[in-house]
């Protein structure tokens, strides 16, 4: 277990280094706005990015930043003047308030309708979601918005981004689901238990369902990985106070320990789900957790 | 059948909003905000979002009335000035309290300036405070008479004071004299420990989500304000902003973008269109030492040539969708103060325009250069592509750059490394102090050629001696023509191409007492006054 | 219809696309009739008994009548996925008998003890796998059992247990099989689908003296090791413990054993297809020409017949083919056109090729060929071995094979020679 | 077959443009700007008064290249290192699995911006999108590689394989010969699904500030006002060229999953 959480962390780290090069080779920085101000002069910018270390080269500036993090501390927002994690903190919270309803329902709608189509072989179905998966956030949420108007449906609250997210997981998990139920209940122990007149119910419960789990299970990973990148425009667009705004804000204005934070956050979610997942893999997989 | 009820509805919201209808106190008031305020501290605040907010918290010596743009008392009663224009001496109301209930004196105006002026502080309105490099000086006379000394004579300095929140020495004075003035009213500050003199206090901050003010019940205007509350919507993206208003979540919009008033006027909603705000668009050449063209741009009648071959009504027109002005200068017909309305306003013409092209190019060889500009303002990007095929006419090859914003801002301000840009300025105050830096050779956003020792071109010495002169001049008259000669000069050597200033439109639901103005804050300066329209709000 | 009669075939016959599998065919069968169904391989055995089990696969065209009166137990040919991998020996079972205890008596009635009922089929041995097939079917007490292959790659031991199973369950019988042993044991009447041919094997070619050695094995010995999930070293059991072993030019030597005895690990040692923890190998400058189960997988099937075999040995042509009993002229078709059997005569015929005077291993490659492909590839073999003074090491079970073709015969047990 | 006839029909039409409908898609007619469609503009004008019919074939002439090249760049780099990593095994491959993790993982956002800002002024819009798009493409390798890694494995234990190793076939030529051939139907499906996706990566694009081509139209450019579609209302013909891109992309949905299916079945 030591050396796969090794590898974990190892893995974090790389990332947030990728991540903190990547930001110190885009030009500007979070002062480039106030030097457009007429009522500035531009001493007092250059005195704010001293203030700041800006202006220090990125090698020192991400020696610090890995000591801070390293003590848990995620540094200070350019913009807000406060600790990123008291910034991120409650956003995370609203974030996963739409994550976790979307992906659960993603998943259900998804799974029971791919089910449902691969047992009256349906045709029709496959290549509508294959394009509907491939709709951009932007266009289907303001797609979204003009129905909810429409209908006259509140616009504040949870269920626009939940909805739209949902929009997003659905293809991407019918895809998958769908082939890994045909091919199992193509699958030839299959074949030969229906001849043995195992009923239809034992049948899917006990011998497809099982087959088909391997690739839905290694798909749980990507599905996160999917919806939280769609959430961050999601939100935005929305209006909900999640992680996106606050992101996609300090992404534009180069408010870098933020963006470094959430970076590094989101990707150590994503890697321990993946973990979980492997480990989920290895139960219910005795080909994988009992070798020959 | 629905829209019908809703125009219906719109009659009469305007019929009681313009009826003298008595005030009605109480009540939410709902406003969509593009983004969150990032501070609670208006010595810190860099950001609109953070100042919008503020302002409705704070109250400073003395106003510029946004209908008029001339000042007025604020917690001032009244002032005086010398006659070398260089000494201040304001009178403050008696009997003003805090929203904790704390008095408000002379010590809070001394201690609020100190603030403003610290340099360790480094507060953005510092640089409006020091001219020449020499910071003005705050006194206290008694409790109730504050004086001010300038270096030099200053034209207009009362409107200096507007927006300058004055603060409670009470709260503010332990973190400052602690040196931890920075983590003084942050967003995590607890909205009790936050005291001001406006209209509203702090009652709530939903991180991300919204900011709710309530009624000071201190606040020294009697029976003000009529409101309540007023609860402040960040909503990002325009399109849902739009759909809660038309829903009924949201009162009040400002900055209105063409496709939205284009949307809500077919939607029948209540939009006051207030004309061409101060914001202009222009074109820049950069004329640096540096510049990959200079050769080419430093010519006049190249630029004039380009000035000459656009078609700036038709960018008005389809850009705007009819809602801006055409421009030839620097000052929108918006800034009823300094617009000078004798400046040659020449129609569109290829054929003058081809001429002076010959002139500035005999060779005839091709000309092609390019166009940066922001892709985050759609505007500006779409006058490129208009620019782009007026000057198609010309036989000129332009080639559009869109950048993400800062990238874009720092080839402009930083590297220099650009051909030309489109950019627009003219967010602040309409007097001429407060864009010194634009026209001055030495300026840091004199953006053809920022930060010259020497005036690099005899106009732009002119300018300079010109503006130093209506810095100090005091008689509003003489002032005028001297800007006037400025705009000229700066019309007729273009060294920026100007284009169009978008007009204000803002809308609103059944707001009484509503005095938009292109002002900041456009519809919310005289929240104080606002009031909800009875029996139309859920 | 006549009384007792549980499958009743009339002018039956199965079409892929043009190519007719089988048929036309009649075929009736009352309750305690016993039919084997003998052919060469592509005859049409399995599309056969899956056409009667209901098991063909939807592009397939029939014409006739067929008519089943009462239930069908299939035991399809033991591989890895006619068993669900998700479910223990015992659930496998139980699915079908519908009470564990059930299946538990019927698994430990044929030898499959309670420790091993709650084995994954990965985990179970090849006899095993196929026991259990077997009694799956017999589980839902079926009126005839349609069974196919049942004993291909058993060892004499696994094939007995499976046949008396076969033969003391009352219910009907259709069974496959490319031997005629199998039919004898069950005393089955025999329907051909092609006739019978003479599978008598031309005994083998003197060794030439003081013939060179051409693999030696010394002391060779393998463990399985393997990271489990968390990255953790397991130590496996001994599969290969010491094996030492002499291979002369144009001798033959048969090794068979009981299944994981790890003949095929030795076998994959010799052709480099796995490395071991000590001990050497010598085959000279070539590793071993080794061919596994199912020769057939060992050819591309998107490429042609000449290329496979000059893939091997630049210098082949035409009349390879009509040495092992094919046309010259196929030797520019695709090989997807051959038949299971074609493919397997091919396949050997090329490692021989490969082989040139070196070591060919077949491992278990003659299982699951019928008489005459089994005795065309045998002559190949000879031949190449006379003129090449090529080594063989033949891996089988069947002690006929051993006994036909091989100069001498070990036997291996747990990763030792006997 | 319905959907490869339809996707053929599509790219002939669009390669038959400028013949079919000669207008000129930059070209502004301003007082003609905002008309729904009619006689004169088949699919109506956009704010300048520009053609949109014209400005359909020929931007879907250049996104279907740019789109095409993005999935090129993104399939090689993508098989290359999937099929090495999965061929070879051991060290390399858990090195590649791990490399394709961490570029799943991070924000690549800043290097576009970075990227397109570094580039030359004088860089044709289109050019400068279609760097872009090539960079993207560069970057996501990583999940064909995944796929192709899974195939390469899953065909190297393949009797065929094992047997010409036994003959002494070099390594490249067993890739060359065996393998590769092995993967190409699911290269292809990939390629058919990929293809829509680097189209439409614009729209992402253009939201994240890191512009469009103007003036020249691209299906990505055009499909842009629909982020709008709340506003844009009374200017439904905006949605024709979008509507008219759905059976192109749902054909290359289709014939993708098809490719897969036989590719399964074949397995």
């Amino acid at each position: 277990m030591i050396r796969r959480l090794g590898a974990c962390v190892l893995q974090l780290a790389a990332i947030s280094f990728i991540a903190f090069y990547l930001f110190s080779v885009a030009p500007g920085d979070f002062y480039s706005a106030e030097r457009l101000s007429p009522q500035l002069e531009g001493r007092s910018v250059d005195q704010w990015r001293a203030a700041k270390g800006l202006d220090e080269p990125w090698p020192e500036r991400y020696v610090l930043w890995c000591e801070s993090a390293l003590r848990g501390d995620f540094g200070t927002s350019l913009a807000y003047g406060v600790p990123v994690a008291r910034l991120i903190a409650p956003r995370i919270l609203k974030t996963a308030l739409v994550l976790m309803p979307s992906l659960a329902l993603g998943w259900a709608l998804a799974f029971s309708l791919a089910a449902w189509a691969a047992r009256r072989r349906d045709r029709i179905l496959e290549p509508v979601m294959s394009v509907a998966g491939m709709s951009p956030e932007v266009i289907l949420v303001s797609l979204l918005l003009w129905l909810a108007v429409w209908a006259g449906a509140p616009l504040a609250g949870a269920w626009l981004p939940i909805a739209g997210l949902t929009a997003i997981v659905v293809p991407l998990v019918f895809l998958h689901a769908f082939s890994a139920l045909t091919t199992a209940r193509e699958a030839n122990f299959v074949r030969i238990a229906r001849s043995r007149g195992v009923p239809r119910t034992r049948l899917w419960t006990r011998f497809i369902l099982p087959a088909a789990a391997n690739p839905l299970v290694s798909l749980l990973g990507p599905s996160l990985a999917t919806a939280v990148g769609s959430s961050l425009v999601i939100e935005a667009m929305t209006g909900w106070p999640g992680l996106g705004p606050l992101f996609l804000e300090a992404v534009q204005a180069r408010d870098y320990d933020v963006v470094q934070a959430v970076v590094v956050i989101l990707a150590a979610a994503l890697t321990f789900l993946n973990l979980a997942a492997d480990l989920l893999l290895y139960r219910i997989d005795p080909r994988i957790r009992l070798r020959v | 059948m629905s829209d019908l009820v809703r125009r219906l509805a719109f009659l009469l919201g305007v019929l009681c909003a313009t009826l003298p209808a008595q005030p009605q106190h109480g009540g939410v008031l709902h406003v969509a905000q593009r983004a969150e305020p990032k501070t609670f501290n208006p010595v810190l605040a860099l950001d609109a979002p953070s100042r919008d907010v503020l302002r409705r918290i704070h109250a400073d010596l003395i106003s510029i009335d946004r209908t008029t743009q001339t000042t007025v008392p604020g917690l001032a009663e009244s002032w005086t000035i010398s006659k070398d224009g260089k000494v201040y001496r304001l009178k403050l109301r008696k009997g003003v309290r805090f929203s904790d209930g704390e008095p408000f004196t002379a010590d809070d105006v001394v201690f609020s300036f100190a603030l403003y002026l610290d340099e360790k502080i480094k507060s953005p309105q510092r640089d409006l405070l020091v001219i020449n490099g020499r910071p003005i000086e705050c006194r206290k006379i008694d409790p109730l008479t504050v004086e001010f000394l300038l270096p030099q004579p200053y034209a207009a300095a009362e409107r200096l004071f507007d927006s300058l929140a004055m603060l409670p020495k009470n709260i503010l004075e332990r973190p400052w004299r602690a040196g931890r003035f920075n983590e003084a009213w942050t967003l995590a500050t607890p909205p009790q420990q936050i005291a001001g003199l406006g209209p509203f206090r702090l009652k709530q901050y939903h991180p991300g989500e919204r900011v709710v003010l309530e009624r000071n019940p201190y606040y020294w205007k009697p029976e003000r304000p009529y409101l309540d509350s007023v609860d402040f919507q960040f909503l990002p993206d325009e399109d849902t902003q739009l759909a809660r208003f038309t829903a009924g979540g949201v009162d009040i919009l400002n900055r209105l973008s063409p496709q939205a008033v284009q949307f809500l006027e077919s939607r029948g909603a209540a939009l006051a269109d207030l004309g061409p705000g101060l914001e202009y668009n222009f074109l820049c050449f950069n004329l640096s030492p540096g510049s990959p063209n200079l050769a080419l741009f430093s010519q006049q009648d190249l630029r004039q040539a380009l000035s000459l071959a656009v078609d700036r009504p038709a960018m008005a027109r389809i850009v705007y969708r009819d809602r801006a002005a055409p421009l030839w200068g620097n000052v929108t017909p918006g800034n009823k103060l300094w617009y000078s309305a004798d400046l040659p306003h020449p129609a569109r013409n290829v054929g003058a325009a081809k001429q002076l092209l010959k002139k500035a190019n005999p060779s005839g060889k091709p000309i092609a250069f390019s166009i940066l500009v922001s892709a985050s303002s759609a505007e500006r990007v779409r006058m490129a592509t208009m620019l782009q095929s007026d000057w198609k006419e010309l036989g000129i090859e332009v080639n559009i750059v869109t950048l993400e914003f800062r990238s874009m801002l720092d080839r402009v301000l930083n590297t220099r490394q650009f051909d030309t840009c489109i950019m627009g300025l003219g967010g602040g105050d309409a007097d001429p102090n407060s864009e010194m830096n634009v026209w001055l050779s030495s300026g840091g956003t004199h953006l053809w050629n920022p930060n010259q020792q020497h005036p690099a071109t005899d106009w732009e010495t002119e300018i300079d001696g010109l503006m130093h002169r209506q810095m100090i001049t005091l008689d509003y008259k003489a002032r005028k023509a001297i800007y006037d000669r400025v705009q000229s000069i700066v019309a007729d050597r273009s060294p920026m191409i100007f284009l169009v200033s978008p007009h204000v439109v803002v809308a609103q639901r059944e707001v009484g007492n509503f005095r938009p103005s292109i002002l900041d804050h456009q519809t919310l300066w005289n929240a104080d006054e606002l009031y909800l329209i009875p029996g139309k709000h859920r | 219809m006549i009384g007792g009669t549980l499958v009743f075939l009339n002018t039956w016959s199965v079409y892929y696309g043009a190519h007719r599998a089988f048929g036309p065919l009649d075929l009736r069968i009352g309750a305690g009739g016993k039919i084997g169904i003998a052919g060469a391989s592509g005859s049409g055995k399995s599309t056969l008994l899956a056409s009667i089990c209901g098991l063909l696969d939807p592009a397939a065209r029939t014409s006739g009548a067929i008519e089943i009166t009462g239930r069908i137990g299939y035991i399809p040919q033991e591989s890895l996925n006619s068993l669900s991998p998700h479910l223990t020996a015992l659930d496998q079972v139980a699915e079908i008998a519908g009470s564990r205890e059930r299946a538990s008596q019927l698994l430990a009635s044929i030898g499959i003890t309670t420790d091993r009922q709650n084995f994954y089929p990965h985990q179970l041995s090849g006899g095993e796998r196929q026991r259990v097939l077997v009694q799956q079917a017999l589980a839902a007490n079926p009126d005839v059992l349609v069974a196919d292959e049942p004993t291909a790659n058993l060892d004499e031991a696994n094939e007995a247990l499976v046949l008396g199973l076969l033969e003391t369950h009352q219910a009907a019988l259709i069974v496959a099989s490319h031997r005629e042993t199998v039919f004898d044991r069950l005393q089955c009447r025999v329907l051909r689908l092609t006739p019978r041919v003479d599978a008598r094997l031309a005994s083998p070619p003197p060794i030439p003296e003081a013939a060179h050695v051409t693999a030696r094995v010394d002391a060779l010995t393998k463990t399985y090791a393997h990271r489990d999930f968390f990255l953790r070293q397991r130590q496996g059991p001994h599969i290969l413990d010491g094996v030492s072993l002499v291979i002369r030019a144009g001798e033959t030597v048969a090794l068979s054993g009981p299944s994981g005895a790890g003949k095929s690990t030795l076998a994959r040692c010799l052709a480099r297809r796995e490395r071991w923890d000590s001990g050497q190998i010598d085959t000279g400058n070539r590793p071993a020409q080794l061919v596994q189960q199912e020769p057939s997988e060992s050819l591309n099937p998107r490429w042609t017949l000449a290329a496979c075999l000059r893939e091997a040995a630049p210098q082949a042509d035409a009349d390879v083919l009509e040495r092992i009993g094919l046309s010259a002229k196929w030797f520019e078709r695709s090989v997807s056109e051959l038949s299971e059997g074609q493919r397997s005569r091919v396949a050997i015929a090329r490692a021989v090729l490969a082989a040139g005077d070196g070591l060919l291993i077949l491992d278990e490659s003659l299982a699951s060929l019928d008489a005459s492909t089994v005795r065309d590839v045998a002559a190949f073999v000879q031949d190449a071995q006379q003129s090449s003074g090529m080594a063989c090491l033949l891996i089988t079970h069947r002690l006929d094979l051993a006994a036909g073709l091989a100069h001498r015969a070990l036997s291996m047990e747990q990763g030792r020679l006997r | 077959m319905t959907a490869r006839i339809a996707i053929a029909v599509i790219v002939a039409i669009l390669i038959a443009g400028p013949w079919l409908y000669p207008v000129d898609p930059i070209a502004q007619d301003r007082d003609a700007a905002n008309t729904g469609p009619g006689a004169h503009h088949w699919l109506g004008t956009d704010e300048y008064g520009r053609d949109l019919a014209a400005r359909f074939l020929a931007g879907g002439r250049w996104s279907v290249l740019a789109g095409s090249a993005g999935t090129l760049v993104a399939l090689a780099l993508g098989w290359i290192a999937g099929s090495a990593a999965g061929f070879a095994g051991g060290l390399a491959d858990s090195l590649v699995m791990a490399v394709s993790e961490w570029f799943m993982a991070v924000p690549w956002l800043y290097l576009l911006v970075a990227a397109r800002a570094a580039m030359p002024l004088n860089l044709p819009p289109r050019k400068a999108i279609l760097a872009i798009v090539l960079l993207i493409a560069a970057i996501n390798w990583a999940r064909p590689a995944r796929l192709a890694r899974g195939l390469v494995l899953s065909l190297s234990q393949k009797g065929y394989v094992e047997a010409s190793r036994g003959f002494g076939v070099p390594a490249w030529r067993i890739l060359v010969d065996h393998i590769f051939p092995g993967t190409t139907g699911v290269l292809v499906a990939q390629a058919l699904s990929l293809l829509p996706r680097f189209v439409l990566a614009e729209v992402t694009l253009s939201f994240l500030g890191l512009g469009a081509g103007e003036p020249y139209p691209s299906w990505g450019g055009l499909i842009v006002p629909l982020r709008h579609a709340y506003l844009l209302r009374n200017q439904w013909w905006i949605m024709l060229p979008v509507l008219l891109m759905l059976p192109f992309f749902a054909s290359f949905a289709l014939v993708s999953r098809q490719l897969e299916r036989n590719y399964r079945v074949s397995r």
